[in-house]
């Protein structure tokens, strides 16, 4: 369903000099439909920065990203129009980082709704619903689905991002340490999501902090070095 | 794929008597807008690009890099120097139809209009928010009553209707209703960027220019600013060119980002990729300096 | 000027007030002693309006003998079609200058040229045109004998985008007048 | 003409015995400027409500004391014309005695008070009580031709706003006024729209005279001269003051008036202070008709 | 009481004129002639003709003396005069380089070439009443004249035509150049009605006929703080220049007389168009000897040219609209009329607008 | 003499002087073609940047006169018509070139005229010059 190959990529920071710097090289690997792969390596070899340059966030030095869009057919993420990756990043492609992107003043439970109801074509009422159990789930205490998440602690914050990024069920999942900061009992909760959203059809390509974790959850794991 | 709602091409402004030399010495690499040889000032040069339906595109940039020029011309205020501007069909409404040839997707280039029916598109169909409130309101005229203009405008003959019409576009801004006809002079900056969000909102839009429209305002009436932009975006399914020199602001607006310096576009793409992964120079210097 | 001359010149401009403000209705020019002919009639009707500020276009003029009628009489000089004030058409037809006459601009509509037909013959009722708009009480329907077929749909063409267009008058052989102004619609099939 | 015979007609020198009131040519105004306010006229004419810019000459009048109306009047003037000219409604002002004497001296025409039999009326601020008819011309003197003007001070933006009908300002301007006062303020000069098109200023009349400039049988000439502007309403044109769905025109409420001298109690009335005390009194306007009016009840 | 409406008006506009007249002829002095208006208050006649747009010195003084010393009066006389005179035609340009000079100074430089030539000129008088010409009469000025010409030294000559000043820094490149200004149609404002942006020519002609007065304190707005044109005088001219029109048979050049003109031209702070700084000029010409018109006039016509007007002397509309005296005399003249029907629709709106507000106030209290 | 000088002969002149020099033309037959009348010249100028505009209008006077069959044209400033009158007389009798009795004493009469205001001119001039400002130059300059 995705395959990546030969994706470099090295940013050329005028500012300081014209310096250069190699964040990943000649990665190559392919994830079927509804496979699970883990990026493994050591810390600055370049895992996110895959994960970042499929999502397009960085735009890869050079290789290819094709992917298998259900609504634009084979493309090549790396080049592919901005327009178009948004309408992929619209309907299909869900990206969880190691923090909660926090958008100021909107409440805990608006920012899970939100995927929902521009995606799921679903009422408000029913959105609401399935954000509050979403994140019940990920032992939120209701008295803060109304609070900002600004004002949480960082494991909640970060139930939150993950909360906002399955809740609408997308067709391919991009986690970047999504467990980092999280206790044993919520890791479990996430682990069991992530299952059932394969369960779901969902494809994923994650990075964990903790290999045996990952390898409990991901079908192959990918070394980059 | 859906078709964009109005396409941009080649957009250029020029102010001074020009010369050959004009475009060969300024941009970003001369480090100048002003062409050393005639003195002219290359306000904004060759610039494209496709506004959809429902998005929000952000023009990045410092004051004299061109992005306050290219919202005069969209918004048929200064006369572009070469260009042009189509406008699809779905956009068309009756007083328009002039526009379109029969069948085409796009109508004929706007900037060539005559100047009554670019007032005809404008009123139709945009609307614009300036950072300096004394532009877009009448200071002295109600609140009301420079809602009410624009409605006049568009043939609106009904006091009584035209007052509520006001009184709901007030409260959706978050103004009281019961200052409606107070004059935006009494009002605090926040209020009267809410009174011009409101006014711009008055004809249902389809495309709302804003320019640096929380520049100058304290942090937290920024905030509102912006919250209530962005509430009205979704609402109203408008599409969005959000102008301004703060990497913030376009980072929470919009997905789409433009970059400008010096009159020229040196760099567009998607926002986060532009805020993590810039490509220009001066970009990159944009970004480092704001984080 | 001679006083008599002048009186005279106003006497034209009254009926001519009167033609432009009632278009469609036929007025009768004062009786003129030295208007020899049609053109004479024109030219000295043409007198209480034209002078050297002005310029005139005259169509199918070859040897240009009407044309230089007006410059002596008037001291208007002669002009290209699409930059004349005065357009002249002593044979009732345009041949598509209508089309390319000055119709002004939304700043300064009144630079529309205005227009002279010479035609053969002028009555109030008869017409196939169907004229409504300002200074006409309901509808005019005047008859114009030997005007080309084509030209009021071109007047009306050129008149669409009001307040841009073109004033027209017409002039029969027996010096009666009428107009058919910019502001008046013009129903023609 | 021989020399000779030259000078001995014009032995002394000129300009001694030279009767110069008199001396000047038919209609006072040189003959290139009579045609250009004659071209003026007819483009006016075909474009009702839009003001004609035109090379206004310099009258024996005052600026502002009527020289549009005035150049107008003798553009078109005919020795068989009977002219009527009243300011206020009255053909015994000032002003009104002033162009009349003026006219009848370059024109030789005949003199009237009453509208019913004259030709050719110039007023200041009044339209006739007594309905015109097709036969008749009525010239107003006009000081400030630009409606817009009072929400605009420049000249190059009035003409863009009336180049593209941009007129909310000017609706805007009547908004405002029912939102501070409930009312219209704009008394007299009140803005109309005529034929659809263009926003005009009826010139100083009262709101009173407004009717009468629509669907009427009369041709009205409009002449500005110290802002160079001349325009027109032709007969049978729609003129339409500028009112709301829900806030319509009115006209000057006279209602229980009565005028003190010829009993009408439908015209337009003189407000007279009538003693220290500050007591009323009211008298027709329009001082032709009264006269009229006054001299029927007095014969019957 | 009766009816009063003004009625009988005429032989009070009768009376009132023949009093006016009287005003003149009451006093106990002989009757002004024309002709000593015109040679004795020359500059009064030099002010009516400039302001009333026709060259014509003993109308000038006629009108002077019609209108009792009233120069906004005497020269809207003369504007109403030219309005009855056909326009026999257009001279040929003619450049003031021709100008047979009387009075020629400059504020530029010290010494010019030609010369600094005073000329008549009250400039260097002392504002000190003088009670000799009290005494006035013609042995007195027989006496004055004999001195005058006595003591002239015999090699007095004065050069037929002067260099001009603004050509020797154009020379330099220090001012603009005449091919910077666009060449534009020739405008007449007595035939035309003024439209905007005015084509310069036709401000130049709005301003040779402006009113000194209201010139002057344009000028001197922006003189002192109200923009930003602080003039040298790169040279004031006083001089009379041919007037020439085509031979109507032969078309040749045809002098038909001469005309005394007041000439300006300053220079201001500098521009950098087309990448060079370069001094402005701005330039003043009227009719007659009228120095304050003439420098308010180059001022004004350096204003009215900047890119971004920013003061009232700086917008050409607002400079062009409002410096006619004729227009301007005459509209404020014309309050003096009646206006009673608009006051009482005035009236009617403000007793209509305040019963509104008393309905609310009482709407309020219950 | 050439036409520039006739004309500032004859505005020269005195009431005095031109009366006679009338009685000296009106000793041949000359017809009057057009009777003087007054009118407008709008003199035009040019400024310092060649720009032409419209100064102001000129009152002048125009007359023409014919002697046998050549044309004068007459146009002097100033509501002056015997003056536009005398002017376009002596333009047609000395096209005409004859009486050559009668051409050579208004030759004479003219050039007469002339010398007189030129003398007045350069008196006028002198005295004019006596005002100019003589910077002398400093010691050692």
């Amino acid at each position: 369903m995705i395959s990546v190959n030969n994706l470099s990529k090295s940013f050329n920071l005028h500012i300081l000099g014209e310096k250069r710097i190699e964040a990943c090289r000649n990665v190559s690997f392919s994830v079927p439909l509804g496979g699970f792969l883990g990026l493994s390596g050591p810390s600055g070899a370049g895992k996110s920065t895959v994960l970042k340059c499929i999502y397009r966030t960085y735009l890869p030095s050079m290789g290819e990203v094709w992917y298998d869009s259900a609504g634009s057919g084979r493309v090549n993420l790396a080049t592919l129009a901005d327009r178009e990756v948004i309408a992929i990043r619209t309907r299909e492609m869900g990206y969880v980082s190691q923090f909660l992107k926090v958008i100021p003043r909107v409440s805990a439970l608006e920012v899970v709704m939100e995927p929902i109801l521009a995606r799921n074509g679903v009422t408000r009422d029913e959105a609401r619903q399935r954000a509050g159990a979403l994140l019940e789930r990920l032992r939120i205490p209701p008295h803060l689905f109304d609070a900002y998440p600004a004002t949480f602690s960082g494991g909640e914050q970060q139930r939150v991002n993950i909360a906002h990024a399955v809740s609408w069920k997308p067709r391919l999942l991009l986690l970047d340490e999504p467990t980092a900061s999280l206790d044993r009992d919520s890791i479990g909760i996430v682990l069991e999501i992530l299952k059932e959203l394969r369960r779901e059809g969902t494809t994923m390509i994650g990075i964990f902090h903790d290999t045996e974790l990952m390898e409990e959850v991901t079908d192959e794991v990918f070394p980059i070095c | 794929m859906q078709q964009p709602l109005i396409k941009v091409r080649g957009l250029s402004k020029r102010f001074g008597a020009g010369c050959e030399l004009c475009l060969s010495s300024t941009g970003p690499d001369r480090e100048s807008n002003v062409c050393p040889h005639c003195g002219s000032v290359v306000a904004c040069n060759d610039v494209s690009f496709d506004l959809y339906r429902n998005e929000a595109l952000g023009i990045v940039g410092e004051s004299g890099s061109g992005k306050s020029t290219l919202v005069r011309l969209l918004h048929f205020e200064w006369e572009a120097g070469g260009g042009t501007v189509e406008l699809h069909r779905t956009a068309i409404v009756p007083a328009l139809d002039e526009i379109f040839t029969d069948g085409a997707d796009y109508s004929a280039n706007l900037l060539g209009l005559s100047p009554f029916q670019k007032r005809q598109v404008r009123n139709a169909l945009m609307g614009i928010v300036y950072q300096n409130p004394f532009l877009g309101l009448r200071m002295q005229v109600s609140s009301g009553g420079n809602i009410a203009e624009r409605l006049l405008g568009a043939g609106w003959r009904n006091i009584g209707a035209m007052r509520k019409r006001s009184a709901e576009l007030l409260e959706r801004t978050e103004i009281p209703v019961e200052r409606m006809d107070e004059p935006p002079m009494n009002f605090s900056g926040g209020m009267q960027q809410r009174v011009q969000i409101a006014k711009a909102l008055s004809n249902n839009p389809l495309i709302l220019f804003l320019d640096e429209v929380t520049t100058g305002l304290d942090l937290s009436v920024q905030a509102r600013v912006l919250d209530l932009i962005r509430s009205i975006r979704s609402e109203f399914n408008l599409s969005l060119l959000v102008v301004s020199h703060d990497l913030g602001v376009i980072n929470l607006l919009c997905q789409r980002t433009m970059v400008m310096k010096y009159g020229r576009v040196v760099e567009a793409g998607l926002t986060d990729q532009i805020l993590q992964d810039p490509q220009h120079r001066y970009t990159q210097l944009l970004v480092a300096s704001q984080l | 000027m001679h006083r008599d001359t002048i009186i005279n010149d106003h006497a034209f401009f009254r009926v001519l007030l009167r033609a432009m403000s009632r278009p469609g209705s036929v007025c009768r020019l004062p009786h003129q002693q030295d208007a020899s002919g049609t053109h004479g009639g024109l030219t000295v009707m043409l007198r209480c309006l034209m002078d050297h500020e002005v310029t005139h276009y005259v169509a199918d003029d070859e040897p240009g003998d009407l044309s230089r009628e007006i410059l002596r009489l008037t001291g208007s000089s002669r002009a290209a079609m699409d930059t004349a004030d005065f357009l002249v058409f002593p044979t009732g037809t345009s041949r598509d200058a209508l089309a390319k006459a000055r119709r002004g601009t939304l700043e300064y509509p009144d630079k529309g040229a205005t227009v002279v037909f010479l035609v053969e013959r002028l009555g109030e009722t008869g017409g196939k045109a169907q004229l409504h708009g300002p200074g006409i009480d309901g509808t005019a329907r005047p008859l114009i004998s030997g005007l080309a077929e084509a030209e009021l749909r071109l007047l009306r063409d050129a008149n669409a985008e009001f307040p841009l267009g073109l004033d027209a008058l017409f002039l029969d052989a027996e010096g009666r007048i009428m107009c058919i102004p910019r502001s008046t619609r013009i129903g023609v099939n | 003409m021989q020399m000779r015979e030259w000078l001995d007609h014009n032995d002394a020198r000129p300009g001694e015995d030279d009767d110069r009131a008199t001396g000047y040519p038919f209609g006072f105004m040189d003959e290139g400027a009579k045609r250009e306010v004659r071209r003026s006229i007819l483009k006016a004419v075909a474009i009702p409500g839009y003001q004609v810019p035109y090379g206004s000459r310099e009258m024996p009048i005052a600026r502002g004391w009527g020289t549009g109306g005035i150049q107008i009047t003798l553009s078109l003037v005919l020795p068989e014309d009977v002219l009527k000219v009243i300011d206020q409604g009255c053909d015994g002002s000032v002003n009104a005695v002033n162009i009349k004497k003026f006219v009848q001296a370059v024109a030789d025409v005949e003199i009237t008070t009453d509208t019913r039999s004259a030709t050719v009326i110039q007023t200041r601020h009044r339209i006739p009580e007594e309905p015109m008819t097709a036969e008749q011309i009525l010239v107003l003197q006009v000081p400030y031709p630009e409606a817009l003007r009072e929400v605009e001070p420049s000249e190059a933006e009035t003409r863009r706003m009336h180049a593209e009908a941009d007129y909310s300002r000017m609706w805007l301007f009547l908004y405002e006024d029912i939102v501070k006062y409930g009312e219209i303020s704009i008394s007299y000069r009140f803005p109309v729209t005529v034929n659809g098109r263009y926003i005009m200023d009826p010139s100083p009349i009262p709101r009173w005279d407004v009717p009468k400039l629509h669907m009427a049988d009369t041709l009205f000439l409009f002449g500005a001269g110290r802002e160079k502007r001349i325009y027109a309403i032709p007969p049978h044109t729609r003129v339409e003051p500028l009112e709301f769905e829900d806030h319509l025109f009115r006209v000057e409420d006279f209602s229980g008036k009565v005028c003190a001298r010829c009993g009408a109690s439908d015209t337009f009335m003189d407000e007279i202070i009538d003693n220290e005390a500050g007591e009323r009194l009211y008298y027709c306007s329009d001082s032709g008709y009264c006269d009229k009016r006054y001299g029927q009840c007095n014969n019957h | 009481m009766g009816y009063v409406a003004v009625k009988g008006g005429t032989e009070a506009i009768e009376r009132a004129c023949r009093l006016f007249a009287h005003e003149r002829m009451k006093g106990e002095s002989g009757p002004l002639e024309v002709k000593q208006v015109k040679e004795q208050l020359y500059l009064a006649v030099d002010r009516v003709m400039g302001e009333g747009g026709l060259y014509a010195p003993d109308l000038a003084a006629l009108a002077f003396k019609q209108a009792a010393g009233d120069t906004f009066e005497a020269s809207f006389m003369l504007r109403a005069y030219r309005a009855t005179q056909a326009r026999l035609g257009y001279s040929l340009p003619v450049s003031t380089e021709r100008m047979r000079v009387v009075r020629r100074i400059s504020s530029a430089f010290k010494d010019i070439p030609g010369g600094q030539i005073l000329g008549p000129t009250s400039d260097y008088t002392l504002r000190l009443l003088d009670f000799d010409l009290l005494e006035d009469d013609d042995a007195r000025r027989k006496a004055f004249r004999e001195r005058l010409f006595a003591d002239l030294p015999a090699d007095a000559e004065i050069p037929g035509t002067f260099p001009k000043v603004v050509a020797i820094l154009r020379r330099e490149g220090l001012l603009a150049e005449a091919a910077s200004m666009p060449t534009e149609e020739l405008f007449d404002i007595t035939r035309r009605s003024l439209t905007f942006p005015a084509p310069r020519n036709a401000a130049l002609q709005t301003m040779a006929r402006g009113e000194t007065g209201g010139m002057l304190l344009l000028a001197y707005s922006s003189m002192r703080g109200y923009g930003n044109i602080h003039p040298i005088l790169g040279e004031l001219r006083v001089g009379y220049i041919p007037l020439t029109v085509p031979h109507p048979v032969t078309g040749e050049p045809y002098t038909i007389g001469e005309v005394k003109v007041t000439e300006a031209e300053v220079v201001a702070r500098f521009e950098g168009k087309n990448g060079m700084p370069q001094f402005s000029l701005g330039y003043g010409l009227c009719f007659g000897q009228n120095e304050i018109k003439a420098i308010s006039m180059a001022v004004l016509d350096r204003c009215t040219r900047s890119d971004q007007p920013s003061c009232p002397a700086e917008d050409q509309e607002y400079v062009l609209y409002h410096i006619d005296g004729i227009e301007a005399m005459g509209f404020c003249n014309h309050w003096k009329l009646p206006h009673y029907v608009d006051f009482l629709s005035d009236l009617d709106r403000l007793r209509k607008a305040q019963k509104i507000a008393r309905q609310e106030e009482c709407h309020a209290d219950a | 003499m050439d036409n520039i000088d006739m004309t500032a002969a004859v505005i020269g002149m005195n009431d005095r002087e031109i009366n006679e020099l009338i009685e000296l033309l009106a000793t041949e037959e000359m017809t009057i073609t057009r009777p003087p009348r007054s009118g407008l010249i709008m003199m035009t100028v040019k400024d310092s940047f060649d720009t032409d505009f419209h100064l102001g209008e000129v009152l002048v006077t125009e007359a023409t006169v014919s002697v046998g069959g050549n044309e004068g044209f007459g146009m002097v400033t100033g509501e002056e018509p015997r003056k536009a009158l005398a002017r376009a007389a002596a333009d047609a009798l000395l096209r005409a070139g004859r009486p050559e009795r009668l051409c050579e004493a208004v030759q004479a009469f003219l050039s007469d005229a002339q010398n007189r205001q030129t003398a007045q001119v350069a008196a006028e001039a002198a005295l004019t010059a006596t005002t100019r400002v003589s910077f002398d130059l400093m010691p050692g300059a």
